[in-house]
């Protein structure tokens, strides 16, 4: 096998020195009717170039000539070249978690840098090194929030990403957490006074995701108030990270938690990607995750450790702030670097053309079909309705080599025809018209409608 | 040549800032295509959700960000420049071919919810690795939906107790041994459970009558790392599994291990009823400094309905798809389907190999550790005489009586070119030195371990302080973990700040 | 911290034998599909030319081949790691968008014997490198087939010859500054041309009154570097392509250093008739431990029937192809078009710049270039105290007075964290120290390099034996170059033989 | 421009320091006329996704989906990943000729290696680390030959490159030397009867190439006992040196001029690639090209340098060997790694494929089509004579998707309608029957010749 450094007479000479006649008489432990005698059935070993073919394959069969309208909690953004070129430096991509600083200042330093632009970007004053996406983080955050405050009842918003939520019923469920959903408004926001109404004195915290999963912007002033009022803490949830470049950051929030995917990280089918949690400098301590911090080496030069351990399952086991353990480290360098490429001005510029696109296509498809949540602001994503079943249009996308919006019904059945649509800088004014011209004729048969119906 | 000096020399290494040291106004490594749509009033649009400015944000050129990553990356040691010895941690060769098919313009760019018929490749890939996994561990079924190995034992315990309430009872604890690693309890108190201590015996095995006096109706599963932290195989397995089994318990297999097995001998047939696998030890994905990894979790037959959702199924037409409609599911642990580029390294890691090149890195890791172990025996004290598999665990009794721990041995290592062993753990024995060499050592590459291991433990004997205070070859000594501790510098500030 | 210490430190690096060291049979790195059409009798196909025996080929596994490479490479120093002042290489940042439009596959795996109408990418490439390279050249026509700047030389050469030639009379003799770099007059013994010396001023300029004298009906053409390799702009060039064209010869410009002139002057413009370009300078493409470059010769409208075959065309359907029916050309200087790879390259550097970059780019390089000259001066002797422009050339007098040498003080910057400058280059300046930092430095790197050199100059005085022992940070301190000479070992052999 | 590390700030400052008011009194030695006022007409900036969108355009439209039957001078091989891993390093890809040796190991440990494995494989005892490529190295090995014999003609095979034989003509021309073409017999080997012919007592060497333009392997031996016997060097190239797997090298030649693309080098559309000379210890002084060589520091460690420069341009100016100065260093590193991957056994087995497949796709075609040359042995490369004009087949065979061999017309008129066809590891069996499927249809009409129509 061509990746193992052994020669025949290397695993002889080795054998002879440990005393052992041949290699099974090392695998003696092992009761004898459990040692497999027959060969497992997986494929016979293929030569390098059988299996870039067969992966080639893969690829030609998914899509990869697609234009895509498709967001909804993963994003498609240009992923600057040198992303790659530097992640895959093999001192990053073969090194273990930093457990041994004098030959990982390289991975720490980086981490402590991810840490300090996480909190410039979400106004927090600590992140962590990562999660292991959006939804389990947004789960843990809750999970925090409920150890900080010792209540145990928690309301989230309807307007969440629909698999974050369910992954938080997951975890609630076996902890014995009550969840309170909230529905939103006309608006698309979080309906503020159903949400005063889920209020019991056992509720910890609010779970709002922002810009939400249509796209729309929470208030999120408003709901930190109401919470913060009820002794609850505010989570806020963000599974667009590029929005944060011309959005205000929820800085009212106690805890955000956050998927950083649009910072670099291709789509790759769904992951990996890069959770996190950010919060105050006050709650560090119930964080989950792993932390780097500042210190000196004995000559008082300044270098980088993994810190506050104690909150670890390596140190307090079942009395670990969380589970976790590999986390998403290389997938986080990636988000680093792109935050660094781009930068104080790119950040803003990058998210303002996503701003321009959406606002564009909204109004291309606001004239044949009905854009819900018309009022309130909104980033990169769009909810439209069509008489006609969005899997249908979609279908019929497909033979334009285009991707359509994601219909909403499998998730949100009260929303009916509608469909998560989204624009960023790689949404082509072409693909736009064109998309836009597919939805005008399947709408032509009636009118566009005007009134709102929006579900509640 | 000294043995410090045969595997590794100081050379000159470049110093690098912060990045926010280095950014200034007007720097830039970012372009935009121009837009080819109206532009818009961002005030007029957000309102006051209008974010004005983003604070400390660097503000650098591409070259300078090609130097700042490409200097820091020289300060961290790495499987590519050599034996990474960490116990329990499998830190093989991670193998190019993974990344290129990884970055093939599909798979890269496929969106998780585009429609399934313009999906049909990465669905291959998640059926075909699904389909070797299960025959690799000898179980049933399969979800690649966890994270990593501790989001694995959740899915797992979360498996555990879905199928236990469907019985009635979801139980109260579970049985960990005392050898077991962290995630282990801190996994079971997520999901809920008490965690109970189940102690070893004098040959570091699950010590079985204590297992019988404490397995009862209360007792949910019992998680077993086989072959054990300690590297020792539980050769009583089958007898485990009868006593959790015939209390109505569950068999949970912690698959951090299956370096040892691989082709060798499979899980399923020795009567563990759901496992995790760590894609990121045993099937070569890479650590990346931390992560990402993937911790599929392979099931019994029994367990099967209780799968996180979706599951990947064959659809009438042939084509491949994903079932929702899975009444018995405990839910979904993670968005989406997993960290699906980890699938792709993994397959390509199995297809490399077939089952004959699975087999050889078995025994070739088993053989790697095997090696160590007897060249090392009596140089260190080894706490358990038990045959070791792929993994060897020595203590740093014959050392501490200089006042030498097992962490400075570690920091040694360093200076000897090395990365250190596993320090400290498992907890079973006091001062461990966890040593797993894997598969992808050299005998050339063990030799000159082993020598440096032996010299060091000579230094120890003649020369304490030296080894006390190392590492003195790398550009930062010593770190001050304490301090950092005691007063969190957790992010840069800027000096006016 | 010291100067010393500010830039870089030492740090622990592996060693690593050759890969022969490595070798045992039966190791592989390879694999291969099996075949799908019939084995072969080798014997029975190849007779007596098969043969039996590969000798001494390495026989390794892929994770020791990453490894040896890996290692190899942590002791080189290059441009990702720090600045590399090099004067007349312009090692300036090689952008990675460059490295991935040239892997797309189309490219990497076009044929150059395609038919030309599925080759329209490859020629579309060609094309509009051409554009861009006469535009910022201001020159007529072009090719891009020379392989590296002394290929063109010789291309450029070969056009001088054949349009004289044509004329009736090659004539015999090229004129050549002192001051030229060494590919100059060895180029023109290679296309049978006799070399003549030509003494530089003063001020290092071109000396206007012995170029009137030495020039004459012999004389084919003057091979003149602008800016010269003193970094200065021979500013009387008009008068210098008056006195050539007065008399028949030909103005060639080696285009070594246009970094000084992208975007603010063009060699067309002030009488150049011929000149080359180096890819793998100005424009960016890397230098991967000596080459591959690229040299496309740019010529006026009366050299272009003369240029190598093939050239590019756009035919009647308006699609791109080659032209092979030259019956003027000189014939043909390489096989196929050139190195395509880095026409790629040096284009998307030119796409990622636009007009105002390239500007930009050109004064920064000159920008940098003035500031270290203005910082070291005083410091270093400035043997010429004429303007520079993207190069300044120091010497050693200062320090040689103290028996340390331009070599020395290039090794003691070794230490500092830097590469050395250019060492005895230009050989009109007397122990010249030429440095050319280029467009990629950043302020606090020009800084840290000019704390450096003054460091070292104080070295000189206070302590001259550290830098005549320099480098003593690295892994290897200096080598025996004469030992290398005098007895060479060109290749490894193994013990027995 | 996102290249450029400085700020508005840092210029200013620097402008400062010097004393200058403007960047342009830095640019005032260029006297005013010559100062460019106005932008180049070069496209305008763009942004690297653009970049990206315009190569990705030109790669789709450059045949990014054939099956390839073409070599003739470059061969597609299968490149091993790890190959573009390793040179994309900076510390590779990012540095200088290694002048200095203390901060260059890496690179000047690797050419050393290359020069052995050059040596073994081609069976001479030194090599060089590299030249521009194939066609420049053999004629820089004609030119070495002349100056080692004192010699000033030449005789060449008709049977090599035919653009290398272009390459040498027009250095030859300007330096005055005479060439002398023999042609080669119905065997596709250079006449050997026309060989003995063509020496004159001034003639310094013959330059032949085996595998020969034709594929077909020359008797290296017998022409190296006629060129010897008239006193004169054998120079010998060779442009696919994959066959140095299975193919004896010549080392009856006294130097040899190879293309080392095949070694896993892409085709890149004819460049760059990696030729190199090999000869004997006795020659080296004449060696045009760099050299790496053994040393040890002042600790009498090992270590290299580049040696044997007096041979060299920079040191000897007109007198040098060669005006060559860089050369093609990463490419010679793709080789070496290459070679190293495939090694001993692999190099040999992977010979033998492209043997196989060669063999059976002349079997395969000689059903319908004249396989010009059966009497002497071939490595990877077959020319077949049509009925009717090979471009006209190859048009045909664009609309399978298949690039046809290289008709020979264009440079060797006698042969008609003949065309130079190649198969490698990378050949696939359908691809074969295919191509051998539109052969038949063409050279259906008519009964396929028995008799051999060589043309001398
Ligand atoms: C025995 C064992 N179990 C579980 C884990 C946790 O796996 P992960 O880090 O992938 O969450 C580890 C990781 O080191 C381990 O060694
Ligand atoms: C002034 C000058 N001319 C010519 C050359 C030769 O160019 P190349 O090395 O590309 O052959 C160089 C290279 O260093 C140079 O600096």
């Amino acid at each position: 096998m061509r990746y193992l450094p052994k020669s025949p007479a290397d695993r002889e000479a080795m054998l002879k020195a440990i005393g052992a006649r041949s290699i099974n008489d090392l695998f003696a432990p092992i009761p004898d009717q459990y040692r497999l005698r027959h060969d497992l059935k997986v494929p016979r070993q293929m030569a390098e170039s059988e299996i870039m073919d067969w992966f080639d394959q893969c690829s030609h069969e998914n899509g990869d000539e697609y234009s895509i309208f498709l967001g909804a909690g993963t994003y498609y953004h240009y992923r600057p070249v040198i992303i790659d070129s530097l992640i895959s430096r093999g001192e990053f991509l073969t090194a273990y978690t930093p457990y041994q600083p004098e030959v990982s200042q390289g991975t720490l330093q980086s981490i402590f840098e991810f840490q300090t632009m996480i909190c410039e970007l979400t106004g927090m004053e600590v992140a962590n090194a990562s999660m292991y996406d959006g939804s389990t983080a947004s789960t843990e955050a809750v999970l925090m929030a409920v150890r900080l405050t010792g209540r145990r009842s928690v309301t989230v918003a309807r307007s969440i990403h629909p698999e974050y939520r369910e992954v938080l019923e997951t975890y609630a469920l076996n902890q014995g957490i009550p969840l309170t959903t909230v529905s939103f408004g006309e608006n698309g926001r979080i309906s503020l006074k159903d949400l005063e109404k889920s209020f019991t004195p056992d509720t910890g915290c609010v779970l709002v995701q922002s810009p939400n999963f249509f796209g729309t912007i929470e208030d999120v002033a408003a709901i930190a108030d109401i919470a913060h009022k009820h002794g609850a803490l505010l989570v806020v949830a963000i599974s667009e990270a590029v929005s944060l470049g011309i959005v205000e950051p929820p800085r009212q929030a106690d805890i955000i938690a956050m998927e950083a995917q649009s910072f670099g990280v291709p789509l790759g089918f769904g992951g990996p990607y890069c959770g996190l949690i950010a919060t105050r400098e006050q709650n560090v301590r119930q964080m989950p995750g792993r932390l780097v911090g500042q210190t000196v080496d004995r000559k008082g030069k300044r270098g980088f450790v993994l810190t506050l351990a104690t909150r670890e399952q390596h140190i307090r086991r079942e009395k670990a702030t969380s589970n976790i353990c590999t986390n998403q480290a290389l997938v986080a360098l990636m988000a680093n670097i792109f935050m660094t490429v781009y930068g104080k001005v790119g950040l803003k510029e990058l998210a303002k053309q996503n701003l321009a696109k959406t606002a564009y296509a909204a109004s291309k498809f606001g004239k044949h079909a009905k854009v819900l949540f018309p009022n309130a602001p909104r980033f990169n994503e769009f909810v439209v309705q069509t008489k006609e079943d969005p899997y249908v249009i979609n279908n019929r996308l497909l033979g334009h080599k285009i991707v359509g919006g994601f219909p909403l019904k499998k998730f949100l059945p009260e929303l009916g025809n509608a469909a998560l649509w989204c624009c960023t800088e790689m949404t082509g004014r072409t693909a736009i018209d064109t998309a836009a011209g597919v939805l005008a004729e399947s709408e032509a048969t009636e009118p566009v409608r005007e009134a709102a119906e929006v579900a509640q | 040549m000294t043995p410090m000096t045969r595997k590794a020399t100081r050379h000159i290494s470049q110093n690098e800032g912060l990045i926010f040291e280095k950014s200034s106004p007007g720097k830039a490594a970012f372009k935009l295509a121009p837009l080819d749509v109206p532009e818009v009033d961002t005030a007029k649009l957000l309102g006051s959700s209008e974010r004005k400015d983003l604070g400390n944000m660097p503000e650098v050129s591409e070259i300078e960000i090609i130097r700042h990553f490409t200097r820091l990356s020289t300060w961290n040691y790495a499987i590519d420049l050599g034996m990474y010895p960490l116990g329990s941690c499998t830190m093989k060769y991670n193998p190019r071919v993974n990344e290129a098919v990884t970055r093939l313009p599909g798979l890269a760019n496929g969106h998780p919810y585009q429609p399934e018929k313009i999906s049909q490749g990465a669905l291959r890939i998640i059926k075909t690795l699904s389909e070797c996994l299960t025959e690799i561990t000898g179980m049933d079924a399969i979800t690649l939906q966890p994270a990593a190995g501790a989001h694995g034992e959740l899915t797992g315990l979360l498996l555990v107790r879905g199928y236990l309430q469907s019985k009635g009872n979801p139980r109260k604890k579970i049985l960990i041994p005392d050898s077991a690693h962290g995630t282990n309890p801190a996994t079971a108190a997520t999901v809920g459970y008490a965690v109970e201590n189940l102690k070893s015996n004098s040959a570091g095995m699950v010590d079985i009558p204590s297992l019988a006096a404490q397995m009862n109706e209360d007792v949910a599963a019992l998680m077993l790392t086989n072959p054990n932290t300690l590297g020792v195989f539980e050769q009583e397995i089958h007898k485990i599994a009868e006593l959790m089994h015939a209390k109505g318990g569950l068999l949970y297999m912690d698959g951090a291990n299956m370096n040892a097995l691989v082709g060798k001998a499979r899980p399923g047939d020795f009567g563990v009823d759901v496992m995790h696998l760590n894609l990121h030890k045993t099937f070569s994905t890479p650590h990346g400094g931390g992560g990402p990894g993937s911790g599929p979790v392979a099931v019994k037959k029994f367990l099967e309905p209780f799968l996180p959702k979706p599951v990947i199924v064959t659809k009438a037409d042939g084509t491949l798809g994903f079932d929702y409609n899975r009444p018995l599911s405990v839910g979904r642990v993670r968005a989406f389907y997993g960290n699906f580029g980890m699938f792709t390294r993994a397959l390509a890691y199995i297809l490399a190999n077939g089952p004959d090149g699975l087999r050889q890195t078995t025994e070739d890791a088993v053989l790697n550790a095997n090696y160590i172990r007897k060249a090392l025996e009596g140089v260190y004290d080894l706490p358990y005489s038990t045959p070791s598999m792929h993994e060897v665990v020595f203590s740093d009794k014959l050392q501490a009586k200089q006042g030498v721990k097992t962490g400075d041995i570690a920091k040694r290592l360093i200076d000897y070119g090395f990365h250190p062993y596993t320090v400290s753990f498992p907890l079973i024995v006091h001062g461990a030195l966890m040593i797993e060499p894997t598969e992808s050592e050299s005998k050339e590459e063990l030799d000159l371990f082993i020598e440096a291991m032996r010299s060091i433990a000579q230094e120890v004997q003649e020369e304490p302080q030296t080894v006390l205070e190392a590492p003195h070859n790398t550009r930062v000594s010593r770190l001050d973990e304490v301090a950092a501790a005691r007063k969190p510098v957790l992010r840069w500030k800027p000096a006016a700040q």
